[in-house]
Order: C-alpha cells, then structure tokens, then sequence
C-alpha cells in the first residue's frame, strides 16, 4: 500500500556545466538534482497516489461548512477550451469571449446575492473576505471616519478574524446566545462609532437563520457600521433569501459549496465580493462593463487596488458560470431544498444529540461523552468520510455534517449507519481506529514538534 | 428545460419519503426564514442543458481573437504534458477537499509534500509551503513575514522601480494594516542599481526583493551583493524568480535569499488569465511565521511513514485574528499539475527547458533587432524568456498592427515593446519576425 | 531528438545490471535471428517530441473542413455527455486487458454486464454478447450463426436490394467460406416489399434481414409480417437497428426477431469515421451459439456474486477452427462508453431523444419541401433521424454546391438527397435550408 | 465492496403512450424500462467499478502474448481533436487531414513489417487474419489454383484457426519438434498443392524465433503456398528483423501490443494488413492513396471488398500513428531491445524451469507439478497481475509471461518474488486463492453451467 516518494524511486543530479550552458558560469547554479523518471514510471506513481485519497466520486464528503458536492464532469470540458486559455495582458478588444463571461457571471452573482456591484477577483473566499474588509475600510476612511474594530461572532470561520485583522482592525468577538444565534444584547454592547463593520454568516455554522437580521442590520447601520455576509452558507439559501436583501451590505460568495467548482484538495477556489451601490466605486480593479456591445475593463473611481496579481482564478470562475447557467432559476432553489432536506433527513436518522435547531443545510451533532475526533475516525472504518470535528467550540464535542443535496437516500441511510455503529463501538475500537485506511492514525503533535517538510529532511534524517 | 437541480438525485418518491422522516410537508417549510426577508423574486437565469452550455460557451470562446501570443511579464505558458491533464482530472484528486482526515488522503498529501520538497531542492531553501495564490500575494505575504520576524525591526519594504503593477497594488494592500511602507529603488541597465539600493538600505528596513529574472527578462548580475547588502543591514532579502528559471539560473539560498517567492505555475498550467501558483520557501528560522498549509512527514500508528497537515497552529481556522495569514484555500491542485510537470521534465528537461529560455530570447531579440527601426535587447544583459524591444514609431501602434497580423506583444513603453518566447511559440518567431517587417 | 523509447524506463546503469544478470553482454546478443534475415536497415521514421506530434497532428486534423454534417446511414452522432469522456478515459479501464483474471477485473465485466442488460431491456431477447465489431460484422455474423443452428437448413440469405453496399460487402465476405448465399428483396416506397418478399421465402431461406429503420431513414411498417413470413418458413429472422431507435420502435421481440444486429455507438461515441460498435442479441436457444464474449453473473468462493467471461468454449482460443467466430479483440470499451450513455440518459431521456428523431426530422423535411425543387421525404412514411430527398436538379452538384456552404449530405440517387438531423446539428437546420435555398 | 447494478439502485419504466408520441402506437413500443439516476450517482457507480479493475497504471500485466505496455497519455489528446471526428461518407476533399494521416501510416507499417502495401480496415488483429487469409483466397482463385488447406502449428493463437475456417479452409496443424519450433519434416509432411498457406507466428508464442524461416518460406513457397506472418509477436523484433525480409508475403500487426493503443478491456482494436505486391491488388477496398498532393480513396483492383462496414477502427489507428511518430527508428527498435532484456531478466529472477530457450520478447515458464492456474491466483494476492497460464498446451502447466519493456527492473523484481513467493506456499494456499481481491475465487463452471446473462436473469431468479 505504500508508495515510495518520488526521489526514492530515483534522482539524478545534473551539473551545469558553462561549455555547454548560454550563460556565464557566474549566473547559473551548479546543479539540479531531481527525480527522474519515465513516464510510465510516473503514470503508474500519481494513479496510485490517486488510488490513496477520498474525492466526492469516492463518496461523501460530509465536512460541515467545508463538504464536496458533485462537480459536474462538464465543466472540466468547458474550462479546458484552448480558446480561453489567454494571456492577461492582451487587449480587451481580443478576449471579447472571456470579458463577456466575466460580464455575465459579475451579472449572475449580484442577481443571487441581491447585490448591486460584483468583483470576481479574489482567488479564494478568504481573498474574498479581505477584499471586502478593505472595501468596507475605504469607505469609512472616504467618508473621514477611520473605524478600528470589526465584531464577529465567536461561531464565525477563523478567516473571518484572520481578514479582519489583516486588514488592521482589532477585533471584538461575540458569544452565541443560548439558541445559537448572535447574542443581540452583546451585540448592542459591543458595537459602536469605532465599529467598522459586522460580519456574519447566516445561516450560521451550526445551520440556523439569524432570525434577528433585520433587527441586526438596522443596529449595524445605526452606528454607521457595514454588514458583511459570509458566503459560506449562501448555499442554504438560494431563492429564498438574498443577503442584499437583508441589508448585506458586502458579500463574498463561495464557489465551490455553492456552485460546485471543484475543490482541488484545497483549491483553487475563488471569492468574488458583491457590494451596495454605495460601495461600488471601492471594489478592486479593473472590473468587466460593457459600453454599446463591446466588454471592456474598468478602473473603478475609489478602487482599493488589487489583491490578486491579476484577474483571479479564471478556471474556477468558468466552471461557476457552467454550473449557474446548467442550474438556473429553479435548479439553484432545488438544490438548497434538497441540501436543507438531506440534513435534516441525516439528522433524523442519527443516534445523536443535535443541540441547536432549526437547521438547515447542516446540523451540529454532538458526541456527548465521546470523543468527536475519536468517532471520526472510527466513522473511515465504515468507509465514509465523517464530519468536521470539535467545531464550533461551543458545541461540545461538535460533529458538523452537511451532506449536501447530491446525496440520495442510500447514501445519507450508509451515512447514519457509520455515525451510529461508531457511536455504538467500544472506546477501545474508537481508540485504535481507524484500521482498514491506507494509514493508520497519524500522529500530528509528533509531526509538529519535529517538522520534516522535504524529501531532503527525511534524507537527513536516515529515514 | 430541468426541472429542479439535475445533480440533485431525489426521485419524488424519495423526497415525499424523506419528508415524512422527517416530519415535514413540504421542502418550504423546513426553511426558517422571517417572511420580511423571504424572496419571492427570481433571479432571472435560465437553465441550460449540458450541451446546450458546451455550444455556447465555445462560441462565446471563440470571440477571443486566436492570437499567437509572445507574452510574459509573470505568467509564463510552456507545453504541459498529456499526462498532467489526463491524472489531475481524476476525481480523487480534482474533487477532494483540504486533507483534514490524511488518512484517506495520502495520496494528496505526498503529492504535496513532494512539491515543497522540489522547491526546496530547487530554491536551496528548506521550507516551502503548499502554495499562495500567485506570484503577487506570495510577495505580499513575504512582506508581512518580514514584519513579524524577530530578527529584523525595520517597516519599510524596498522593491524596484519596475515592479509589476499588480504586484505593487496587492503589496500596498497587504500591508495595509501594517506599520510597513512601500518604497522603490531605482533600476539601472535592467538590474538593480546596486549602489543606489545600498544606500537606500538602512536598520529600518523590513525587506528588500529583488527579481531574477526581472519582469523585463533581465537576468540580475549582482544577487549576492544585494544579498549582502540585506544581511548587513538585518534586513530580510526576499528574491523572485519562477520555476523555470529556478532550473538554471543562480540558486537563491546561494545568494543569501531569506525567501523566495514567485511564480510556479508556468510549470502545469497552460495560460489561464493570469490564474497562478504562488511559490513561497524560506529558511528554517522563520518555519513558524511561514504562511499557508506545510504537509510534513510523520508516522501512523502502526509506525509507517504518513503524511500530514502540519503546524496548524500557524493558520487561521486555529490562530484566528493571530494567524500568521488569513489564507485557507490555496492553490494545492495548481500544486499538483506543477509538480507533475516537473516530475515530467526531470532533471534535465528541467535544465534544457530553461537553457532554451535563454538562447531562444536571445536569437529572437538578434533577429528582431535586425530589422530597421527596432533595437533588440533594450538592457545589455542576457534574457531569460524575454526582453525588451526599442521601436522608433510608437509602441502602441505597432502592436496593434502585430495583433490584426495574428500577434500579442507587450506595450511597456512609448517606444518599447516586450517580447516573451518559450516552447509553446518558438516554432513562430519567423513569422513574428515577417509580421514585425509587414507592420514596422 | 529522443534516444531510445521515451516508454522504457531503464536507466544506463539498470540496463548494465539487467544484461549482467542474465549473461549478456548487450541487447543484441539477446535476439537469435539468423544473419541472413537480421534487418539492418532504416525505417526511415524520425522521432518527435510529444509537444511536437500534438501541434504537428492538429495541424494535420485542421486540414478537415469544418462541416457541419447532416450524416447518417449507418453511422450516427448524438451528443455524448462529458462524463462519459471522463470516466472512461481512466486507466483502470481504458488501459486494461481482457478480463481473465475475473478477481481483479470485477468492475469492468459488471459494466459489460450492464451494457447486456441494457440491450436484453430494448430488445426484450434474453442475451446480447459484449459487441461485435460494428453493424456490418454483426449482421455478417448473425447470417453465419442461421448457418449453425439446428432447426434452419436452408442457405439462402435475404436482405433488401437498398442495403447498404459496406454491410453488403463484409456480407459476402463472411458467407464466403459457407454454403450460404446472399439475394436481395425489394423495397416499396421506403419499406420491405412484404408480398414480394413472401414469394421469396421458401424452406431454403437460412436468414431474412430488414431494418427499422431502413437506411434511407424509413420506420419500418410491417415488421410483425416479415416475422411471421420468416417463422412460417422456419428461417431466421434478422432485425437491423441501433440504440436510439430501440428506444421507441417497436420491440424487436415483439415482432419476432430471433437475432437483432445494428449499431450501438450512436450512444457513447462521436462520428468517428465509422468506428463503430456492434450490438448483437438473440433468443436463449442460439445462446451457444452466438459469437463472441458474454459476461455471465456467478459466484466467487465467498458466496458473493461476481461476474466473469463465460461459455468461454464456444470462443476460438479454446475451440479453435470450431470457434462460433474468430472474434477475439471487440469493442469493449466502446460497449463502456455507450452502456454509460445510455445510463446518463435514463428510460426518460431515451424516449424523448428517439422522439426527437422522429419529429426533428419530420420538420426539416417539411422546409426543404417548401423550398422549389425540393421534395421531401421522398417515401410517403414515417422516418427516423434521416430521409430522402427528391431534388429537381442533380443531387451531386447540390451536395458539392452545400459542401462550400459548409454542410455535408448524402447523395443517394441523381436526384436523390439523404439528411439525417440529430441533437447535434438540429440548431443548425435553419442555416442548412438557407444554404439550401442559395444554392437551388 | 459490492457495487450493486444499475437496475439494482434505480430503475424506471417509460411508458410511450400515443398522445405525446410523434408515431402511431403500432409502430412504437409500449414502455422502455431502464436505469433512472442523476449524474452524480452515475459518475460513483463508474468510478468504484473502474477502482475495481487492473489496467496497466495499475502495474505490469504480463499476459504472454497478449500482455499490455504503457499506453501514452498524448495519444488520446490527440484522437479526441475534434476536427478528426468526422462522418465515413463525407466526401475525400473534405477529409484530407484524415486521409493524409492514414496514407502515412499504411508507410509506416509498410517500413516496419517489409511489405509493399497495407490495408488499415481489419478493425482487430483476428479480422486481420481473415482478411489476409481472404486475400490469399482470392489470390489463388485468381490464379485458377483453388486450393483447400490452412497450416497452423499448433502452438498458435486460436485465432489463426478459427479465421482459415470462417474462409472455408480446411485446417491442419502442426506440431511443435522437441525445441518448440515449427517441425520442419512435419510441415514437409503437411505441406501440399492443396496448401493456400502456412500461418506462422514469429517469434512463437514461447518466444522463440523461427530460425529456419528461410527454407520454412521456401518449401511453403516451393508449393505454391503463401506465408502469413501472425503479428502478435512482432514487438519483439522491431529494427531487428522483418516478416517481408523473412520470406513472409501476407502480414497483420498488433497495434496494441508493438503500437501501445489501449486495449480498452478487449477493444476497440486494429488488425492492419500488409501484403507483398503481388498480393496489393487484393487488397480490401478501399485503401488510401496520394495524387498530385492530395489524398484520395481507391478500391484496388481485384479487391476481396470490405471486412468492416466503413474504414476500422479510426481511431485506434490515429493512436498507432501517434506512436510510431514518438518513437521514430532509434525508440521502435529500442522497445523490443528492453522488452526481450526484460523478459531475460524476468526469468532470471524466477524460481521455475523455463524449457524453451533462447526466447525473447515472452518466456512459457512451467509450474511443474503445480496448477499454473492455482499459482496465477495466488500470485493476484501479491499485488499482481499473472501471466497467461496453460498455454500454449505443449509447455506443461505454461505460465507464460511477457513483461514488455516498460517495466522498471524494480517493478520485475516485485514481479518475480510474486511468483517465488506464490511457488513456495502451500497447496491450501493456492486453492484458497486469491483472499486480498475485490472478489475472491470465480466459479466459472457453474457460472457457465446455468448462465445469467442480465439483471433480467438475475431477477427472475430472485435474486
């Protein structure tokens, strides 16, 4: 089952020598040593290395707030039209086809979230986020009114704080009330004229609506605050709720759990941000317009720059447009229909406790007096991927699951079998699993005290 | 033409079935909305049928104008082989997420911990992470390692003169919640101009980065000065360069680069409108204020080498406001194809491939400055890929002309053009040339 | 430019310890051919790069016009989804042998399974093999087998006078080490000729073979009576089709076809030359008879089911020149592709593009009617996917005068037109009549 | 690890009913009754069963005589351009890419094989034979010389049988003499005027070369017979001997096995035929020829007519061509240098009597007084695939093995302690297995005894 690492198979190193190099000896490197190895030899090493990890073809991928829905098969065959393989710096008026789709997808997503302005910039929701807390800064700092703190709710993604802090803000967090939600009465206290902006993901991270959000806009907009939305849950909600109309006033969307572009095992993702008309002349640069039938790029007035070295993840971005375009209208409200019933079915069918309701597309179970980690990844035994684990903190023991909509009734019934045969299994077994993985528990605390990150580190260390 | 989402695969049967499990009428009522924000709009988007979208977005394609492009400036296109297309399409790698149980994904995970471990061989540098986004965050993020090192007090970031815009703009932003200053340093002949950064470089310096080669092509002649220059001062020296080049020209640990940044994706990925790889690897010192994912080597419990996610501890879904970058997503798949493709190349494709970088700039710009009314390279130095070409008539007319003639150079002056070969056009510089002689 | 086989992976010093092992002092020594037939020649081949042969055969492919075609009789092309493309293209199918080693080869005889299953549903016979070649060697194949089986002795084979000439030809030529013969029938206005085919039937009559629909696109009206005629004369009787028509026309079963034979790749597979896929199924009692592999369900030694080649013994490598074919190699992958069409499509998604067929090209008859000297369907029936048009002018000079258009039809007569509309280039029938319009 | 069929998940039957239906109820069927699920089931149904199946990135498959080499990955980019998936009727001036690339293969295969003219149509290697045994058919009777008789050693491919009988010839075979060559008394013996041709394997399937081809060619010749050169061997010999130069007048290639297209599971294949010119003109029709710069399609003259309703296997052929243009002369005689190395060192490693030398491309090893069989299955539980076993039929319990050369020696060696290993367990291992496999021991009696040849079947048995 194992699989030797490329440069154990075999390397050569090859010197550079100056009789046979264009350059002076002084401006070249004395070597390059690498793995080398035939293409058959290579076919054979990255199959099996495929053969060793779980995709959403393997089955599902039921990681709360993160998850895989099924990536549809045509949208590789789009992205990989030679034709929208260009460079970013030719003229606009020679990817007349590449501008019309940005055009159009900058239009699709302003209709979804409610929003009046999009940037399809930021690679990543991450990206997103940060763009759109620099957006919400430049707006404050136009209208001479420099805020220093954005308040988040404790049950918030780590990016929300980590964006928020990047961009300089202190930031003041919020604790959950007893249902879940965002505590208004520590929201009340805690925001003010030094409030930048509030962000917020709704549903929440444990599935719930924030019922209070208009409640909530107003106290936002009362201190002269911005109300960002998080995108990451925006999937629970297509057709019938549009942040923008909540009174979002900056948005990021996230591709991959809403439109399904793959994930890569970690990207390439994308993040575009949706703003207010108020806020438009602040997004990054350049955006797509059309003027009498031609695309072209903008710089918009107030623009905050950039935050990616170019345009973003194109490929990403066509693979949304596919999936929008494939769905529509109704596909895009069917499918957070049938994630939201794919939850709430899973939960139904679990020997859990699910704290916090009503849920939508995803559900926090807790593992009671076991623990979550431990269930997990006696959960690999049963042969499905399980839940993210011990998050939000304040559930205790906390098994997020969102199954999304791709799942069928089969396949949530194996999902509830492995959570409950787990759950059922002795603390030896939960203790020693998982055993039938291409490895065994892995050690990570060792992992991290001594890191060993190369295949030249591993040689150092006679491994 | 669909009804309903067709990857969602309820028949009605199994949602009426599922409804009652779980006790609800109907699909509405199990959303918790408030009626005052409930949408009862539509958003005007209709459906498509998977071939009908095949059609039209390769009509929409074929809009872009087919041009053969000798274009560069930090995304580079090479040949990328079969093979990286055919298996980093296998659903096991394009559909998997981040690696949070390593132990259903090994396999990503060596894929990844062997490409750190080519930019480690490749940079002489020991740690390199997953990725960043591209080139320009990767050197924003370096700025900002730069203001959390212990070893170096200073704020301000120096970079050359003709950073790239993009760069530059995403820098600025990076640092925009720090205390760090941006400040550039003049350029002399297409490399640095030493002696004016020397004197620019002081105790209050965070970082100095320098280019090799330089967006102009330039190969630069005086790295280890510069390196110098930096260590005397305590100040970091961040160096960027790309995959290709990393093969031939000078190794950046033996210039004394602290980090090195850049671009690896012209390695994997065919043009894609500037979608990057950002390659990120610095000394051992600074491992725990490295941004983004590192996958280390360690052991499971039946004592056999795995893989996994390490020094978590770093990242934001842990560290929060503290996190050493709000990176989450990055661009590991991106990661995989360029590894694959140096796995392809080997040592000495590597090698070759960038020797050709030099010599085919080289005969083209001989060619090019053959011709009246242009002079080929601008900078006497040698080139890596591309170099810049001075026109007597304006620059911008000229490569118009070159575009209605089926060609895309740069504009990057009134007078001068950028031209950028690799593998993928160098069967085309003739008729470059022709079209240059028809245009000029 | 490459020495050697870029697909051998021996390295210099693996090559030395390799000859060493087995006492040789180098390859040559290996081959023991006489000197008088050592070839000491050249092929004269050169080796190209991979990135090379890639530009070289576009280039290559770029010299096809661009049609678009309006192309059947035989050969047909829907849309296939890009799943298909994608899955089938993993090794693990794509690269892998026959399946004698049933333990590790369960996943791609299930599919073969599956595809059986899918043609024993359409064409309600209990066994269908795994593929022949295409439609031409299935119907070649089914006349050999009414050669073999008990209760027919007669010799002669009828097939209709309009069949097409390349099944024709592969006829004859699979009859020819047999006692059988082949002779025609004749068709009126699109269909079989019933009475006169009657008169033809006798007790010598081994095979009676018809389509539905008939190459000129025809849906067949009296099929019930052809079986019958055949029954009554103890003969075979063949029924030609493909996968879309079985869809929607009537059940072969139900209209007492004993072996049905046609075209399977209209599903799973682009027009691709005429590559095809040979759908061969029969009734239960010829089942030792039939050619080719059959995929049977069994039992492995833990009780569960499991799948494997079987009635292995009617196939050359065991019974040798006493084989039911010499088929050995099939189109196995081909059978994947469109077993996995057919499953992305759904009963649903069958019927409504068998549907389509019927009505798309009952309309685009109509407008080419419409238009002066052009009449259209020149049969007075019912068609699927394809007619035939009657032209005032010559059929050859309008089909040349189309093609500058940029459409390719049929010429099928002197004045006689043949254009058959699928899902691919029903978007394109308007341009079609316009270029048809232009060109009267 | 059981993936249940189709029909087993999801089946649904369609009524047709005569009001939505554009045809009289007569003329349609009354239902369609078939799978009913969305992609995303679809695509996890194909993608376990192709994680249940051995392909060559899987590791070597060293099937003797049918055997798989590394298929380049770039060949099937190439086939997949969109402008070479054109109809077989359109006209020759529209085709002429298509036209050009197989005028240039019939070349190549002219070059390599020593032949004077090839014919691409035969869509697999057995259709191959029957097309060139129907050609020296034709031949004969063109020469008024009808004749009556195939000879076949006995140690060929059942193939060469079955194809002399489907053209009506009568078969005698030959045996093998003592060193597993051709007998050359015995074909004396066999060879008559009633001799159409001997068909011959070179080298044979134990991998021996045929050293007296040349008399062989002359007593065949002598009685006005034709010899035909089985390609399945022809891999071994590539630069270093050719069936035209051996006397041979009548050829077929294996395009899998010398050209590495993909087997595909047991095809799509293709099976061109070269001949001598004497034998072009009867040729199947058509074939491709250039005039003046352009390619046209002619029917030689006296042409046997077609043995595929259109042209073959196109694109199989597309990717031979792709293959032979990688390698050029230095890789195509360099294949059958490492594939003859490999298979030497192969059997040097093993632990098993290998009767019949000097071989080369493939060695029929003998597991004594085990069941070859029993060892092959055994051997599946190390990892690997085993070679064909039992045949030819005169090598006693023959495993016969050709690992081809795209096998590292690494990869030989886990070959070879695979069948050490498999050799040295015990009887009860080798009936117990294979126990590590998707499926264990296969009962192919029964499963022929009472075949199910459908889900129908299945389900009538209640099962």
């Amino acid at each position: 089952q194992y699989e030797p690492l490329l440069a154990e198979k075999n390397a050569t190193r090859v010197e550079i020598d100056e009789e046979d190099s264009p350059l002076p000896d002084e401006l070249t490197r004395d070597a390059v040593e690498l793995p080398d190895l035939s293409e058959p030899e290579l076919a054979r090493h990255y199959t099996r290395l495929s053969q060793m990890n779980w995709g959403v073809e393997s089955g599902p991928y039921p990681l709360g707030s993160c998850t895989m829905k099924y990536n549809p098969s045509f949208t590789e065959d789009v992205a990989a039209d030679p034709n929208a393989a260009v460079h970013p710096d030719r003229s606009a008026r020679s990817v007349q086809g590449s501008l019309e789709l940005l055009y159009d997808l900058q239009d699709y997503l302003a209709r979804i979230g409610g929003m009046d302005a999009v940037t399809l910039q930021p690679p990543a929701g991450a990206a997103g986020e940060f763009a759109g807390i620099l957006v919400a800064k430049a707006y404050h700092e136009a209208n001479g009114n420099d805020r220093s703190e954005v308040v988040i709710p404790a049950s918030a993604h780590g990016t929300n704080f980590a964006s928020a802090a990047m961009a300089g803000y202190d930031v003041v967090e919020l604790p959950s009330d007893e249902d879940g939600r965002v505590d208004v009465d520590a929201l009340e206290a805690a925001l003010s004229e030094d409030t930048a902006a509030l962000m917020l993901t709704n549903p929440n991270t444990v599935g719930l609506f924030e019922r209070d959000i208009v409640d909530i806009a107003e106290m936002v907009h009362d201190v002269g605050g911005l109300l960002y939305y998080d995108g990451a849950n925006l999937n629970a909600l297509l057709g019938r709720g549009r942040p923008g109309d909540m009174g979002f006033d900056i948005m990021h969307y996230n591709v991959h759990k809403t439109f399904a572009t793959p994930h890569g095992g970690g990207g390439p993702g994308a993040g575009p941000v949706g703003v207010v008309e108020e806020l438009a002349p602040y997004l990054p640069s350049p955006r797509v317009r059309e003027r009498g039938g031609n695309y072209e790029l903008f710089d918009p007035e107030e623009s905050i720059g950039k935050v990616h070295g170019y345009q973003g993840n194109w490929l990403v971005l066509v693979k949304a447009y596919a999936y929008i375009a494939r769905l529509g209208d109704e596909g895009l409200a069917d499918s957070s229909a049938k994630a939201v019933l794919n939850a709430n079915y899973l939960a139904s069918q679990l020997d859990y406790e699910v704290p916090y309701e009503p849920f939508h597309h995803e559900f926090a179970a807790t593992a009671g007096d076991r623990d979550a980690a431990d269930v997990a990844k006696r959960m690999l035994d049963y042969g499905v991927h399980p839940p993210t684990t011990k998050w939000p903190e304040f559930v205790p023991e906390a098994m997020l699951t969102e199954p999304t909509e791709v799942e069928n009734r089969d396949s949530l019934d194996d999902l509830a079998h492995a959570f409950n045969a787990a759950m059922a299994d002795s603390d030896e077994e939960l203790a020693n699993a998982p055993s039938k993985t291409t490895a065994r528990r892995i050690d990570q605390v060792s992992a991290a005290r001594e890191p060993r990150l190369s295949w030249r580190a591993l040689d150092a260390d006679g491994e | 033409m669909t009804r309903g989402s067709p990857y969602a695969p309820h028949t009605d049967a199994e949602t009426a079935a599922m409804l009652d499990a779980v006790g609800a009428d109907d699909e509405e009522s199990l959303f918790d909305i408030p009626e005052d924000v409930r949408f009862d709009g539509e958003f005007g988007i209709e459906a498509r049928g998977e071939r009908e979208l095949r059609t039209e977005l390769s009509d929409t394609f074929a809009r872009n104008r087919r041009l053969t492009e000798f274009l560069g400036r930090g995304h580079h296109g090479h040949y990328v082989p079969s093979l990286v297309d055919d298996i980093s399409r296998r659903s096991e790698f394009l559909t998997s997420y981040t690696q949070y149980q390593p132990e259903i994904t090994q396999g990503f995970l060596q894929v990844l911990f062997e490409y750190q471990s080519m930019l480690v061989e490749l940079t002489g540098l020991p740690v390199a992470n997953c990725s960043m986004y591209d080139a320009a965050t990767a050197l924003a993020e370096a700025a900002r390692l730069s203001n959390r090192v212990r070893r170096v007090s200073g704020t301000r970031v120096l970079v050359p003169e003709t950073l790239h815009a993009g760069k530059r703009s995403v820098l600025d932003n990076y640092v925009s919640g720090t205390a760090l200053t941006v400040e550039t340093y003049p350029m002399d002949d297409g490399n640095v101009d030493v002696d004016a950064l020397a004197e620019r470089v002081d105790q209050n310096t965070s970082m100095v980065y320098a280019e090799n080669p330089t967006v102009r092509g330039a190969i630069e002649e005086r790295l280890s000065e510069i390196g110098d220059i930096a260590d005397d001062a305590n100040t970091l020296f961040c160096l960027g360069t790309d995959i290709v080049a990393l093969g031939l020209l000078e190794e950046p640990a033996s210039v004394g680069a602290d980090v090195v940044v850049g671009e690896a994706d012209a390695l994997g990925m065919p043009t894609s409108y500037g979608m990057g790889l950002g390659l990120f690897a610095t000394r051992e010192e600074f491992l725990r204020q490295v941004p983004g994912r590192l996958v280390g080597a360690g052991e499971d419990a039946g004592g056999r080498r795995a893989y996994t996610l390490t020094l978590q501890t770093r990242e934001q879904h842990i560290r929060k406001e503290r996190a050493t970058s709000n990176i989450c997503t990055n661009q590991a798949w991106v990661a995989l194809r360029t590894a694959m493709h140096v796995a392809s190349l080997g040592p000495d494709g590597l090698v070759d491939l960038a020797k050709r970088c030099v010599t085919d700039a080289e005969s083209l710009a001989a060619e090019l400055s053959d011709l009246n009314g242009v002079q080929a390279p601008v900078h006497d130095r040698h080139h890596f890929r591309e170099f810049v070409a001075h026109t007597d008539q304006p620059a911008e007319a000229i490569a118009s002309d070159l575009e209605k003639e089926g060609f895309a150079v740069h504009v990057v002056g009134e007078h001068e053009l950028q031209v950028c070969v690799t593998d993928l056009n160098a069967s085309k510089t003739d008729e470059l040339v022709a079209a240059f002689e028809e245009v000029l």
